[in-house]
Protein backbone atom coordinates (compact mmCIF):
# COMPACT_ATOMS: atom_id res chain seq x y z
CA UNK A 1 0.00 0.00 0.00
CA UNK A 2 0.95 3.43 -1.08
CA UNK A 3 -0.15 6.49 -0.13
CA UNK A 4 0.02 10.20 -2.28
CA UNK A 5 1.05 13.36 -0.52
CA UNK A 6 1.20 16.87 -2.32
CA UNK A 7 4.17 18.97 -1.98
CA UNK A 8 4.19 22.70 -2.04
CA UNK A 9 8.00 24.28 -2.47
CA UNK A 10 8.39 27.59 -1.67
CA UNK A 11 11.42 30.36 -1.99
CA UNK A 12 14.97 28.99 -2.24
CA UNK A 13 13.45 25.23 -1.81
CA UNK A 14 11.29 25.65 -5.33
CA UNK A 15 14.62 26.80 -7.04
CA UNK A 16 16.44 24.18 -5.76
CA UNK A 17 14.38 21.36 -6.97
CA UNK A 18 14.57 23.05 -10.11
CA UNK A 19 11.90 25.78 -10.23
CA UNK A 20 8.99 23.31 -9.17
CA UNK A 21 6.41 25.01 -6.73
CA UNK A 22 3.66 21.90 -6.81
CA UNK A 23 4.06 18.68 -7.08
CA UNK A 24 2.89 15.15 -5.43
CA UNK A 25 4.78 12.02 -4.54
CA UNK A 26 3.66 8.65 -3.78
CA UNK A 27 5.31 7.50 -0.47
CA UNK A 28 5.20 3.71 1.34
CA UNK A 29 2.37 3.57 4.06
CA UNK A 30 3.73 4.83 7.54
CA UNK A 31 5.87 6.97 6.03
CA UNK A 32 6.91 9.94 8.29
CA UNK A 33 8.37 13.27 7.91
CA UNK A 34 11.79 11.68 8.17
CA UNK A 35 10.96 9.18 5.14
CA UNK A 36 9.66 12.25 3.70
CA UNK A 37 13.10 14.55 3.47
CA UNK A 38 14.87 11.12 2.68
CA UNK A 39 12.63 10.77 -0.79
CA UNK A 40 12.90 14.08 -1.91
CA UNK A 41 16.13 14.50 -1.55
CA UNK A 42 16.64 11.86 -3.97
CA UNK A 43 13.98 12.89 -6.38
CA UNK A 44 15.31 16.38 -6.36
CA UNK A 45 19.75 16.00 -5.90
CA UNK A 46 19.78 20.01 -6.05
CA UNK A 47 17.72 20.23 -3.13
CA UNK A 48 19.14 17.25 -0.67
CA UNK A 49 21.32 19.43 1.52
CA UNK A 50 18.57 21.61 2.08
CA UNK A 51 15.86 19.52 2.25
CA UNK A 52 17.69 17.36 4.96
CA UNK A 53 18.89 20.46 7.07
CA UNK A 54 16.14 20.31 10.10
CA UNK A 55 17.63 23.38 11.40
CA UNK A 56 17.04 25.16 8.40
CA UNK A 57 14.01 23.74 6.47
CA UNK A 58 11.25 23.89 8.33
CA UNK A 59 7.72 21.54 7.46
CA UNK A 60 4.18 22.51 7.27
CA UNK A 61 1.68 19.98 7.59
CA UNK A 62 -1.82 20.70 5.91
CA UNK A 63 -0.42 24.28 6.72
CA UNK A 64 0.55 23.81 10.36
CA UNK A 65 4.26 23.92 11.75
CA UNK A 66 5.28 20.49 12.60
CA UNK A 67 7.75 20.40 15.07
CA UNK A 68 8.64 16.58 15.51
CA UNK A 69 8.41 13.96 13.25
CA UNK A 70 4.97 12.73 12.23
CA UNK A 71 3.63 9.82 10.29
CA UNK A 72 1.83 11.32 7.00
CA UNK A 73 -1.17 10.16 5.55
CA UNK A 74 -2.77 10.05 1.95
CA UNK A 75 -3.97 13.14 0.95
CA UNK A 76 -1.90 15.37 3.63
CA UNK A 77 -0.36 18.87 1.55
CA UNK A 78 2.88 19.31 2.94
CA UNK A 79 5.02 22.33 2.29
CA UNK A 80 8.98 23.23 2.47
CA UNK A 81 9.30 26.32 4.64
CA UNK A 82 12.98 27.68 4.11
CA UNK A 83 14.18 30.05 6.48
CA UNK A 84 11.21 32.90 6.04
CA UNK A 85 11.85 36.57 5.39
CA UNK A 86 9.07 38.27 5.47
CA UNK A 87 8.08 41.90 6.77
CA UNK B 1 -29.31 45.94 11.12
CA UNK B 2 -26.60 45.86 13.46
CA UNK B 3 -23.31 45.42 12.04
CA UNK B 4 -20.80 43.66 13.81
CA UNK B 5 -17.16 44.84 12.68
CA UNK B 6 -14.74 42.31 12.37
CA UNK B 7 -11.74 42.43 15.10
CA UNK B 8 -8.96 41.30 12.81
CA UNK B 9 -7.81 42.73 8.84
CA UNK B 10 -5.81 39.98 7.67
CA UNK B 11 -4.23 40.07 4.16
CA UNK B 12 -1.16 38.82 2.16
CA UNK B 13 -1.48 39.93 -1.71
CA UNK B 14 -0.40 41.45 -4.30
CA UNK B 15 -2.72 44.19 -3.58
CA UNK B 16 -3.11 45.43 0.16
CA UNK B 17 -4.65 48.57 1.80
CA UNK B 18 -2.83 51.52 1.96
CA UNK B 19 -1.98 52.74 6.01
CA UNK B 20 -4.92 54.99 5.99
CA UNK B 21 -7.39 51.93 5.50
CA UNK B 22 -6.12 50.29 7.63
CA UNK B 23 -6.02 53.04 10.60
CA UNK B 24 -9.09 53.60 9.67
CA UNK B 25 -9.89 50.17 10.37
CA UNK B 26 -9.05 49.83 13.70
CA UNK B 27 -9.92 53.47 14.96
CA UNK B 28 -13.17 52.86 17.46
CA UNK B 29 -14.91 55.29 19.48
CA UNK B 30 -13.60 53.37 22.61
CA UNK B 31 -10.12 53.66 21.55
CA UNK B 32 -7.66 56.84 22.52
CA UNK B 33 -4.25 55.43 20.65
CA UNK B 34 -3.41 54.02 17.74
CA UNK B 35 0.22 52.45 16.98
CA UNK B 36 1.23 51.97 13.29
CA UNK B 37 4.46 49.83 11.80
CA UNK B 38 5.00 50.32 8.29
CA UNK B 39 7.50 47.94 6.75
CA UNK B 40 9.39 49.76 3.42
CA UNK B 41 11.89 48.56 1.00
CA UNK B 42 15.34 49.95 1.82
CA UNK B 43 17.55 50.93 -1.21
CA UNK B 44 20.68 49.24 0.16
CA UNK B 45 21.94 46.08 1.97
CA UNK B 46 25.89 45.75 2.92
CA UNK B 47 26.80 48.52 0.33
CA UNK B 48 24.72 47.01 -2.38
CA UNK B 49 22.48 48.85 -4.19
CA UNK B 50 19.02 47.58 -3.93
CA UNK B 51 16.27 48.10 -6.43
CA UNK B 52 13.16 46.09 -5.44
CA UNK B 53 11.99 43.10 -3.27
CA UNK B 54 10.04 40.42 -4.58
CA UNK B 55 7.92 38.47 -2.27
CA UNK B 56 6.82 35.01 -2.64
CA UNK B 57 4.26 33.63 0.51
CA UNK B 58 2.51 30.22 1.22
CA UNK B 59 -1.18 32.62 1.00
CA UNK B 60 -3.49 29.98 2.94
CA UNK B 61 -1.10 29.38 5.87
CA UNK B 62 0.61 32.95 6.00
CA UNK B 63 -3.12 33.84 7.35
CA UNK B 64 -4.08 31.26 8.61
CA UNK B 65 -0.72 31.83 11.18
CA UNK B 66 -1.52 35.90 11.15
CA UNK B 67 -5.04 35.06 12.15
CA UNK B 68 -3.93 33.00 15.58
CA UNK B 69 -0.69 35.45 16.14
CA UNK B 70 -3.63 38.16 16.05
CA UNK B 71 -5.31 36.36 18.76
CA UNK B 72 -2.39 35.42 20.67
CA UNK B 73 -1.37 39.24 20.30
CA UNK B 74 -4.89 39.94 22.05
CA UNK B 75 -4.59 37.40 24.74
CA UNK B 76 -1.13 39.14 26.13
CA UNK B 77 -2.38 42.55 25.19
CA UNK B 78 -5.82 42.50 26.27
CA UNK B 79 -7.18 45.90 25.64
CA UNK B 80 -6.70 45.85 22.27
CA UNK B 81 -9.82 46.60 20.05
CA UNK B 82 -8.84 45.59 16.84
CA UNK B 83 -6.03 44.82 14.72
CA UNK B 84 -4.77 45.10 10.88
CA UNK B 85 -2.19 43.30 9.53
CA UNK B 86 -1.08 43.04 5.79
CA UNK B 87 1.70 41.82 3.87
CA UNK B 88 2.66 42.86 -0.08
CA UNK B 89 3.32 39.85 -2.25
CA UNK B 90 5.63 39.96 -5.35
CA UNK B 91 7.49 42.98 -6.18
CA UNK B 92 7.95 46.10 -3.77
CA UNK B 93 10.18 49.01 -5.13
CA UNK B 94 12.69 51.01 -2.88
CA UNK B 95 9.89 53.13 -0.62
CA UNK B 96 7.12 51.12 -1.18
CA UNK B 97 5.17 49.41 1.69
CA UNK B 98 5.93 46.24 2.41
CA UNK B 99 4.17 45.69 5.24
CA UNK B 100 2.05 47.44 7.64
CA UNK B 101 0.28 46.79 10.97
CA UNK B 102 -2.05 49.19 13.07
CA UNK B 103 -3.25 48.21 16.55
CA UNK B 104 -5.86 50.34 18.42
CA UNK B 105 -6.81 50.32 22.31
CA UNK B 106 -8.26 52.67 24.70
CA UNK B 107 -4.52 53.80 26.43
CA UNK B 108 -1.45 54.26 23.91
CA UNK B 109 0.96 51.65 26.25
CA UNK B 110 -1.12 48.46 25.39
CA UNK B 111 -1.62 49.65 21.09
CA UNK B 112 2.41 50.58 21.12
CA UNK B 113 3.43 47.30 22.60
CA UNK B 114 1.21 45.05 20.50
CA UNK B 115 2.50 46.44 17.43
CA UNK B 116 6.37 45.82 18.14
CA UNK B 117 5.08 42.20 19.16
CA UNK B 118 3.23 41.43 16.17
CA UNK B 119 5.66 42.64 13.56
CA UNK B 120 8.82 40.69 15.69
CA UNK B 121 6.76 37.25 15.89
CA UNK B 122 5.92 38.28 12.07
CA UNK B 123 9.53 37.96 10.97
CA UNK B 124 10.12 35.09 13.28
CA UNK B 125 7.22 32.87 11.82
CA UNK B 126 4.63 33.82 8.82
CA UNK B 127 5.64 32.19 5.39
CA UNK B 128 6.54 34.59 3.74
CA UNK B 129 10.08 35.02 1.87
CA UNK B 130 11.93 38.00 0.19
CA UNK B 131 13.89 38.16 -2.67
CA UNK B 132 16.20 41.09 -2.91
CA UNK B 133 17.33 42.28 -6.33
CA UNK B 134 20.39 44.15 -7.08
CA UNK B 135 21.41 47.37 -9.17
CA UNK B 136 24.95 45.87 -10.25
CA UNK B 137 25.35 43.03 -12.39
CA UNK B 138 22.82 40.96 -14.35
CA UNK B 139 19.83 41.37 -11.71
CA UNK B 140 21.80 39.37 -8.85
CA UNK B 141 19.49 38.54 -6.79
CA UNK B 142 19.36 36.30 -3.34
CA UNK B 143 16.67 34.91 -1.15
CA UNK B 144 16.86 36.72 2.58
CA UNK B 145 16.67 35.11 6.02
CA UNK B 146 15.34 36.90 9.16
CA UNK B 147 18.30 36.90 11.59
CA UNK B 148 16.20 38.18 14.75
CA UNK C 1 18.91 72.50 -7.92
CA UNK C 2 19.63 70.19 -4.98
CA UNK C 3 16.92 70.15 -2.43
CA UNK C 4 17.57 69.12 1.32
CA UNK C 5 14.25 68.24 2.80
CA UNK C 6 14.00 69.24 6.49
CA UNK C 7 14.53 66.69 8.98
CA UNK C 8 11.40 67.29 11.27
CA UNK C 9 7.70 68.36 10.36
CA UNK C 10 6.52 69.85 13.63
CA UNK C 11 3.03 72.07 13.62
CA UNK C 12 0.76 72.88 16.59
CA UNK C 13 -2.21 74.33 14.89
CA UNK C 14 -6.03 73.35 14.30
CA UNK C 15 -5.39 71.96 10.80
CA UNK C 16 -3.04 69.45 10.52
CA UNK C 17 -1.59 67.12 8.17
CA UNK C 18 -2.91 63.31 7.74
CA UNK C 19 -1.23 60.21 8.76
CA UNK C 20 -0.46 59.72 5.08
CA UNK C 21 1.35 63.19 4.48
CA UNK C 22 3.29 62.47 7.86
CA UNK C 23 4.20 58.83 6.83
CA UNK C 24 5.17 60.68 3.70
CA UNK C 25 7.10 62.93 5.10
CA UNK C 26 9.04 60.67 7.08
CA UNK C 27 9.64 58.08 4.14
CA UNK C 28 13.23 57.55 2.69
CA UNK C 29 15.07 55.27 0.55
CA UNK C 30 17.51 54.84 3.55
CA UNK C 31 14.61 53.61 5.73
CA UNK C 32 13.25 50.14 6.23
CA UNK C 33 10.86 51.00 8.98
CA UNK C 34 8.39 53.61 9.95
CA UNK C 35 6.89 53.48 12.84
CA UNK C 36 3.68 55.68 13.75
CA UNK C 37 1.19 56.78 16.51
CA UNK C 38 -2.43 58.28 16.60
CA UNK C 39 -3.85 59.75 19.14
CA UNK C 40 -7.68 59.66 18.68
CA UNK C 41 -10.92 61.34 21.00
CA UNK C 42 -12.04 58.77 22.93
CA UNK C 43 -15.97 58.62 24.02
CA UNK C 44 -15.92 57.65 27.61
CA UNK C 45 -13.88 58.54 30.38
CA UNK C 46 -14.39 57.16 33.98
CA UNK C 47 -18.30 56.01 32.87
CA UNK C 48 -18.92 59.80 31.60
CA UNK C 49 -19.97 60.06 27.62
CA UNK C 50 -17.07 62.06 26.34
CA UNK C 51 -18.45 64.62 23.13
CA UNK C 52 -15.06 65.65 21.77
CA UNK C 53 -11.71 67.37 23.50
CA UNK C 54 -10.77 70.59 22.94
CA UNK C 55 -7.07 71.56 23.19
CA UNK C 56 -5.31 75.27 23.52
CA UNK C 57 -1.90 75.61 23.34
CA UNK C 58 1.39 77.98 23.76
CA UNK C 59 1.80 77.95 19.87
CA UNK C 60 5.50 79.35 19.60
CA UNK C 61 6.94 77.69 22.87
CA UNK C 62 5.06 73.82 21.79
CA UNK C 63 6.50 74.21 18.49
CA UNK C 64 10.20 75.17 19.74
CA UNK C 65 10.02 72.50 22.50
CA UNK C 66 9.10 69.88 20.31
CA UNK C 67 11.74 70.66 17.68
CA UNK C 68 14.38 70.52 20.81
CA UNK C 69 12.26 67.05 22.07
CA UNK C 70 13.21 65.93 18.39
CA UNK C 71 17.02 66.45 18.71
CA UNK C 72 16.94 64.56 21.67
CA UNK C 73 15.53 62.34 20.61
CA UNK C 74 18.06 61.80 17.25
CA UNK C 75 20.36 62.02 20.28
CA UNK C 76 19.35 59.24 21.92
CA UNK C 77 18.07 56.93 18.83
CA UNK C 78 21.06 57.80 16.26
CA UNK C 79 19.46 55.91 13.38
CA UNK C 80 15.86 58.15 13.01
CA UNK C 81 16.00 59.73 9.67
CA UNK C 82 13.19 61.75 10.06
CA UNK C 83 10.65 62.88 12.46
CA UNK C 84 6.50 64.42 11.88
CA UNK C 85 5.03 65.04 14.93
CA UNK C 86 1.74 67.32 14.78
CA UNK C 87 -0.67 68.25 17.76
CA UNK C 88 -3.91 69.43 16.71
CA UNK C 89 -5.67 72.51 18.54
CA UNK C 90 -9.57 73.66 19.01
CA UNK C 91 -12.29 70.95 18.61
CA UNK C 92 -11.16 67.01 18.14
CA UNK C 93 -14.40 65.22 18.26
CA UNK C 94 -14.74 61.60 18.75
CA UNK C 95 -12.42 59.54 17.25
CA UNK C 96 -10.22 62.44 15.16
CA UNK C 97 -6.93 62.79 15.81
CA UNK C 98 -5.31 65.16 18.48
CA UNK C 99 -1.82 64.01 17.73
CA UNK C 100 -0.02 62.43 15.17
CA UNK C 101 3.80 61.34 15.34
CA UNK C 102 5.74 59.19 12.99
CA UNK C 103 9.68 58.31 12.80
CA UNK C 104 11.46 56.56 10.23
CA UNK C 105 14.65 54.56 10.55
CA UNK C 106 17.08 52.20 8.61
CA UNK C 107 15.74 48.91 10.57
CA UNK C 108 12.28 49.15 13.19
CA UNK C 109 13.52 49.19 16.47
CA UNK C 110 14.81 52.74 16.85
CA UNK C 111 11.94 54.20 15.26
CA UNK C 112 9.09 51.80 17.41
CA UNK C 113 11.08 53.36 20.50
CA UNK C 114 11.97 56.41 19.57
CA UNK C 115 7.81 57.08 18.86
CA UNK C 116 7.47 55.83 22.24
CA UNK C 117 9.54 58.00 23.66
CA UNK C 118 8.27 60.98 21.59
CA UNK C 119 4.67 60.64 22.76
CA UNK C 120 5.73 60.38 26.19
CA UNK C 121 7.76 63.53 26.20
CA UNK C 122 5.10 65.32 24.61
CA UNK C 123 2.36 64.41 27.02
CA UNK C 124 5.11 65.15 29.67
CA UNK C 125 6.32 68.62 28.50
CA UNK C 126 4.58 70.47 25.78
CA UNK C 127 2.50 72.95 26.70
CA UNK C 128 -0.71 71.83 25.40
CA UNK C 129 -4.05 71.55 27.59
CA UNK C 130 -7.51 69.89 26.79
CA UNK C 131 -10.73 70.01 27.77
CA UNK C 132 -12.94 67.11 27.92
CA UNK C 133 -16.38 68.06 26.60
CA UNK C 134 -19.39 65.67 28.37
CA UNK C 135 -22.73 64.97 26.79
CA UNK C 136 -24.55 64.83 30.38
CA UNK C 137 -25.62 68.00 31.85
CA UNK C 138 -25.21 72.45 30.21
CA UNK C 139 -22.37 71.13 28.17
CA UNK C 140 -19.99 70.16 31.04
CA UNK C 141 -16.27 70.31 30.72
CA UNK C 142 -13.10 70.01 32.47
CA UNK C 143 -9.20 71.08 32.09
CA UNK C 144 -7.76 67.67 32.16
CA UNK C 145 -3.78 66.89 33.33
CA UNK C 146 -1.68 64.07 32.14
CA UNK C 147 -0.57 61.88 35.11
CA UNK C 148 1.57 59.52 33.90
CA UNK D 1 12.03 102.16 38.63
CA UNK D 2 10.26 99.85 37.30
CA UNK D 3 9.60 97.37 34.78
CA UNK D 4 6.82 95.66 32.42
CA UNK D 5 6.23 92.09 31.83
CA UNK D 6 3.97 90.60 29.48
CA UNK D 7 1.81 87.82 31.05
CA UNK D 8 0.10 85.13 28.78
CA UNK D 9 -2.27 82.92 30.54
CA UNK D 10 -3.30 79.36 29.17
CA UNK D 11 -6.38 76.83 29.86
CA UNK D 12 -7.32 76.79 33.81
CA UNK D 13 -4.99 79.80 34.62
CA UNK D 14 -6.31 81.88 32.33
CA UNK D 15 -10.26 80.92 32.97
CA UNK D 16 -9.33 81.32 36.67
CA UNK D 17 -8.09 85.04 36.09
CA UNK D 18 -11.46 85.65 34.79
CA UNK D 19 -10.82 84.50 31.46
CA UNK D 20 -7.84 86.47 30.52
CA UNK D 21 -5.13 85.11 28.16
CA UNK D 22 -2.92 88.05 27.59
CA UNK D 23 -2.21 91.25 29.75
CA UNK D 24 1.24 92.91 31.27
CA UNK D 25 1.90 94.25 34.07
CA UNK D 26 4.88 96.37 36.33
CA UNK D 27 7.04 95.13 38.69
CA UNK D 28 9.37 96.55 40.61
CA UNK D 29 13.18 96.67 39.17
CA UNK D 30 15.04 93.42 40.67
CA UNK D 31 11.80 91.58 41.27
CA UNK D 32 11.62 88.35 40.64
CA UNK D 33 9.79 84.75 39.59
CA UNK D 34 8.54 84.83 42.99
CA UNK D 35 7.45 88.45 43.17
CA UNK D 36 5.61 87.84 40.24
CA UNK D 37 3.53 84.94 41.47
CA UNK D 38 3.18 87.52 44.66
CA UNK D 39 1.83 90.20 42.51
CA UNK D 40 -0.50 88.06 39.96
CA UNK D 41 -2.01 86.72 42.97
CA UNK D 42 -2.86 90.19 44.41
CA UNK D 43 -4.38 91.09 41.64
CA UNK D 44 -6.19 88.36 40.12
CA UNK D 45 -8.21 86.31 43.54
CA UNK D 46 -9.31 83.94 41.71
CA UNK D 47 -5.71 83.06 40.41
CA UNK D 48 -4.13 83.31 43.84
CA UNK D 49 -4.25 79.39 44.85
CA UNK D 50 -3.22 78.32 41.43
CA UNK D 51 -0.25 80.98 40.60
CA UNK D 52 0.69 80.62 44.69
CA UNK D 53 0.99 76.62 44.14
CA UNK D 54 4.77 76.06 42.88
CA UNK D 55 3.63 72.60 41.92
CA UNK D 56 0.98 72.91 39.82
CA UNK D 57 1.72 75.74 37.86
CA UNK D 58 4.87 75.91 36.31
CA UNK D 59 6.73 79.19 34.60
CA UNK D 60 8.07 80.04 31.18
CA UNK D 61 10.61 83.21 30.89
CA UNK D 62 10.52 84.13 27.17
CA UNK D 63 8.96 80.39 25.77
CA UNK D 64 11.36 78.57 28.06
CA UNK D 65 10.70 76.60 31.22
CA UNK D 66 12.62 77.96 34.39
CA UNK D 67 13.41 75.68 37.24
CA UNK D 68 14.09 78.23 39.53
CA UNK D 69 13.85 81.58 41.03
CA UNK D 70 15.08 84.33 38.40
CA UNK D 71 15.35 88.33 37.93
CA UNK D 72 13.05 89.28 35.66
CA UNK D 73 13.85 92.39 32.77
CA UNK D 74 11.92 94.70 31.30
CA UNK D 75 10.46 93.10 28.28
CA UNK D 76 10.27 89.62 29.31
CA UNK D 77 7.62 87.60 28.45
CA UNK D 78 5.85 85.74 31.47
CA UNK D 79 3.33 82.45 30.79
CA UNK D 80 1.71 80.53 33.22
CA UNK D 81 1.48 77.05 32.84
CA UNK D 82 -1.40 74.87 34.39
CA UNK D 83 -0.87 71.30 34.38
CA UNK D 84 -0.35 70.53 30.83
CA UNK D 85 -2.58 67.69 29.11
CA UNK D 86 -1.38 67.56 25.47
CA UNK D 87 -2.00 64.20 23.21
Amino acid sequence: MSIEVKVLLFASAREAAGNISETSISLDEGATTATFRRVMAEKYPGLSSLVLDEDSLTLALNEEYIESEVVLKNGDTIALIPPISGG
Amino acid sequence: MSVVQDKYLIRVSDDIPSLEECNTFVSDPSCGAISSFVGITRDNFQNKKVIMLSYEGYVPMAEKELKKLCVEANEKFASIKRIAIVHILGDCPVEAASVIICASSPHRREAMHCVEFLIDELKARIPIWKREIYEDGDGESVWKENVE
